[in-house]
């Protein structure tokens, strides 16, 4: 698919904002789904090759407008970050599986530094269905807690951690979630592995639900070059492959083998 | 349909030469909601062994400048599974379905081909990049004794089916593999596979691949691969099919003047899987253009 | 001058590992007037041989994705004019020489590593990639036997300069060649050279090189590079100085990781004279910020 | 060196021209230089890899600018066309040997298409010489006619073809050229070999001395790949190589031996 760039605003050194103008695409797009984005703008460049995943962060139905929060890593994402309002982006139509959305309950979301980016898609719907919302978000520093603004008119209270305490709470986005876990029947998590970990544990072990968006390296992001696997028990136990891009990237966190969960 | 991309391969028919390349679209059906798989020339599939094979661990793959490493470990269903769920489905669309397949050993060739030889596909593609676990790993694509062994070994098993011998680049001397499998009966050969390449993380210190070494692929390795094919026309007279690092028409007509009868596109496919048929589209045109007829008389054109 | 980057190469000390790479920067002298020489740890200067080499006719460059192909054909001035001409100006830098020579036949080789042995420069190393023509144009670098041939014959010639071997990638087995090289007594060994490869004018028909197929360089190989690094750092004993595709001080450490005691960078001089200084400031501040005392410590440091 | 693209002009759908500061290389150019240009934006990208040679086409001392006047060709001048005013670009300093500026002499520049480019800075240097000059100008077509109006203020004749009669005289640029060659003291020549051979052909016919730029594929432009030799006949009659970059790219057009350059 093509688009067109909307806005590509610099939220500060570390992490970019992109709307982006597909209105086939945000038709198609369900809460929890990523895309792969060409982050190179001449098709006749080889370098960078392959397209780049993101998470849908936010999508609006009437200007058909869609949009992805982004950290900068490396030349993919540095190569977006040069992207001029108005220039022509290519993607991939909406992939994976989605967040299931529950209704009237009460959730808790918690998001780890650009982890945060699916979430705002899924804190809107879940608004929608009327659930009451804490977003636990937890960054490095101060310079990781982004779009606060953005999730404010959406949550219903926001708990913020920084592991140098200069932004919210110091310590890990666990700490205070841990304690508030008797409040939730469903719980939705997005950041780096430990802590994706660390949060699934927490409701194994208090039985809440809680689903998990994992970030595999991936190729083509359809499920063809078995270059995404994660590993997870099905029913029986048993440890059973699935592809992020195709079976994911949403997995119920107390089936992921998190040995075998390789990205950061 | 246009005759001028109309190609004979073997005796089998193609609507064009582009093919996808084995590893690089699955099974086929994974881009079957993408793009219309009835306007390809032919889906090579998934290398395909006896038994299911579960790959190797995570992580499998890593972009490099111009091109991508991946060690898979050439997870696939089995050959079993493959018939029943996957054939079927896959059949279904209007283009050729050419069998990518392996063993570990030879006996596990033998019987994959034999298996595959009564199906319902059109080619099988035999990848002998792949180490023989009995002969200490030493790959029957690096050893042309072997290589000899394996080929004359399938081919006569087969009695319906052309089979495609896969050369490896990671080899001295490809003429001599390419003679080889030619004289050990192959219809056509295809090359290349993927060259052995590493990546290392610096900041972890530890390969990006989990199995440390994997094969590289994409545009970084097209020059080695044009050479080849043209070392390979001048050595041989079975058809070529030519592999590696094609992203448009123009790399598709080097590959021909060099000496292919046919193409396969590979790491192109995650890039954009538009790129087969925009290749088609593309090549139409360029032979209209160019007042060629079919594009088979391009093959071994290059002039020196 | 830092402490963190001095190297001891064979005896040789070196002020940083940073050696800019045969035929990638010609006598050294062509940099003079672009950057400073006397920051460099080393120069590896063009292939030379017992008698000026004209070189292939024209074109004999090309690029390629992320790399560039040449066929130069070996073009120099000799040994004579070598020492005469370009030495003593050379000579005046601050810095590690290091020759570069090959020969077309065995004696050329003895002959060429005689006369250096006695000349004002620090290091030999021998290019084995190019055609023996008297045993009918196969590689000293693809053929184990005369690779031992070539590499005992002039280490018994020289008496007084470490001999680096420079392998070809262009085999099926490169550690067999670094440890038959080994045996034979190289010092050190580096690589890799060019891959071989091939290019077509789609326009004219005819390869982008006079000599149709040239040698692959520039990122688009790394990944070749590295692995074939590692593969010797696990099989031979003696130093490896890593080459092929290195653009910045991160594919530095990637080739210390592998197994290198020290780099060549070859066709980053192209991109930008100034990428080998660079890159070496980029050491320096990296070192010291991972507390890093010696380079050294990292060689063949990845985390299996 | 590093400038600051001033101008990035779209000529017509086949020719650009940049203006850039830079004011050190401004100083140390010489006419009929030529300069290696990077046409990525970002050193982090390896494809294109190499720089691109390009001949200077005008110097303004006071400002700082100079320029380069480029036909689009592939990858790497597509790139340069997208620059933007005001983005950072990188290059070699001034490279190569220089035209012989004669004084109070009639003289002829014969350029075919994008060798017009080196020959503008030439015709200003010229014109400052008292020399009284005719240009002649070939193209393919109308579409490589480009810069007339600049040249317009510099020359005192003007003489255009086509190949295809689109504009100007319909016919090869040596057609009128070889007409009045006699009104020439010395002949400056810039564009595809075909020409620049038939131009030198002629002027050895009539004893008039004649300079041509050479274009050689190039990687280093620095005399060190050995990537780009030229063959001329020395003094004596003798065939040697000479480095395009180094000793050229400005050859005396009675020495070059024409079967050996490969560059259209
Ligand atoms: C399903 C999914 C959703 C994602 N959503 C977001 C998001 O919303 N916002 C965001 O900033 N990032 C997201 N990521 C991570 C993002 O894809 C990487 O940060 C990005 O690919 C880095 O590219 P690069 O070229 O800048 O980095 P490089 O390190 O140069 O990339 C090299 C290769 O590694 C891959 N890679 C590097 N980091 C990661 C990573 N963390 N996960 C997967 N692949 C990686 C790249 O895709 C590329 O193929 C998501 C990843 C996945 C799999
Ligand atoms: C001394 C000199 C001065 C030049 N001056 C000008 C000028 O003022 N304006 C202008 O438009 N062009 C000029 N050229 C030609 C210009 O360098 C090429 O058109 C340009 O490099 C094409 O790059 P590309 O990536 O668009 O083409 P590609 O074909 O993709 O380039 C591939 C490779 O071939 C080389 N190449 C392609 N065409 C040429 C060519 N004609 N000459 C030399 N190398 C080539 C490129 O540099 C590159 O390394 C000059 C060349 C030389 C040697
Ligand atoms: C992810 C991936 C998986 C692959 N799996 C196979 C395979 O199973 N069998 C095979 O013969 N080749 C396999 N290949 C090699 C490709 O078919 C092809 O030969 C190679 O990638 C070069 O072509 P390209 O540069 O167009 O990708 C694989 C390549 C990739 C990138
Ligand atoms: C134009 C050119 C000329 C070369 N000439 C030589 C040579 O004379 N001797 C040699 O051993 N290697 C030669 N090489 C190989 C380089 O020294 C180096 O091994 C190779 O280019 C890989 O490194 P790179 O990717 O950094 O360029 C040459 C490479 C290039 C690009
Ligand atoms: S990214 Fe290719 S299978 Fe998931
Ligand atoms: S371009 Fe390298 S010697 Fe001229």
């Amino acid at each position: 698919m093509i688009g067109t760039v909307v806005e590509n605003i610099k939220l500060n050194d570390k992490y970019y904002y992109m709307i982006i103008n597909n209105k086939e695409f945000v038709e198609k797009a369900k809460v929890g789904q990523f895309l792969m984005v060409q982050s190179k703008e001449y098709d006749y460049i080889n370098d960078p090759i392959l397209r780049r995943p993101f998470g849908i962060c936010d999508v609006d139905y009437d200007s058909g407008d869609f949009s992805i929060l982004y950290m900068i890593v490396g030349k993919g994402t540095m190569l977006l970050s040069t992207f001029k309002k108005g220039s022509k982006i290519e993607f991939s139509p909406p992939l994976g599986n989605s967040f299931t959305i529950q209704s009237k309950k009460n959730v808790a979301l918690v998001g780890g530094g650009i982890g945060i980016a699916p979430l705002y898609f899924l804190a809107k719907t879940l608004k929608d269905n009327n659930c009451k919302i804490t977003l636990y978000f937890g960054g490095q520093s101060e310079i990781d807690i982004v779009f606060l603004d953005k999730f404010e008119k959406v949550v219903d209270e926001i708990v913020v951690t920084t592991n140098d305490g200069s932004k919210g709470m110091k310590g890990l986005v666990t700490d205070p979630f841990i304690k508030n876990i008797d409040h939730y029947d469903y719980v939705y998590t997005c950041g780096p592995k430990k802590m994706l970990e660390a949060v699934s544990r927490i409701c194994i072990d208090s039985g809440r639900a809680v689903e998990v968006s994992l970030d595999e390296r991936m190729a083509c992001g359809l499920g063809a070059c078995l270059g995404c696997i994660v590993y997870v028990k099905d029913d029986d136990g048993n440890e059973i492959q699935k592809r992020c891009c195709v079976e994911g990237p949403i997995f119920d966190g107390s089936k992921v083998i998190w040995e075998s969960v390789c990205r950061g | 349909m246009s005759e001028s991309l109309k190609i004979n391969l073997c005796g089998v028919e193609f609507k064009n030469p582009i093919i996808t390349a084995s590893g690089t679209f699955g099974y086929g059906l994974e881009y079957a909601n993408h793009i219309d798989l009835n306007k390809l020339g032919g889906i090579s599939v998934k290398g395909i062994s006896l038994k299911e094979v579960k790959g190797n661990p995570m992580p499998r793959i890593m972009e490099t400048s111009a091109g991508m490493l991946n060690a898979i470990g050439l997870q696939n269903v089995g050959v079993e599974r493959f018939i029943k769920e996957k054939l079927p489905a896959l059949r279904k669309y209007d283009t050729k379905i050419i069998v990518n397949f392996w063993g570990k050993m030879l006996e596990e060739y033998i019987e994959v081909a034999r298996v595959l030889d009564e199906e319902d596909v059109d080619m099988l593609e035999m990848n002998i990049s792949c180490p023989n676990i009995k002969e200490g790993g030493i790959a029957f694509g690096t050893d042309p004794k072997m290589t000899y062994e394996v080929v004359y070994n399938c081919k006569k098993v087969m009695k319906n089916k052309p089979l495609v011998v896969k050369l490896s680049p990671n080899v001295t001397n490809i003429k001599v593999f390419g003679k080889v499998a030619e004289e050990a009966g192959a219809d056509a050969i295809s090359a290349i596979n993927t060259l052995l390449g590493m990546a290392i993380n610096i900041n972890t210190r530890k390969p990006f691949l989990s199995n440390i070494t994997g094969g590289l692929s994409g545009p970084a390795i097209k020059p080695v691969a044009i050479r080849m094919v043209y070392e390979l026309y001048k050595t041989i007279k079975i058809p070529i099919i030519g592999i590696g690092g094609i992203m448009s028409y123009r790399d598709v007509i080097e590959f021909y003047l060099a000496g292919a009868s046919a193409v396969q596109v590979g790491t192109a496919n995650f890039v954009d899987p538009e790129i087969p048929i925009k290749i088609i589209d593309e090549l139409n045109n360029y032979l209209k253009c160019n007042n060629i007829r079919n594009i088979s008389e391009l093959t071994g054109k290059v002039e020196i």
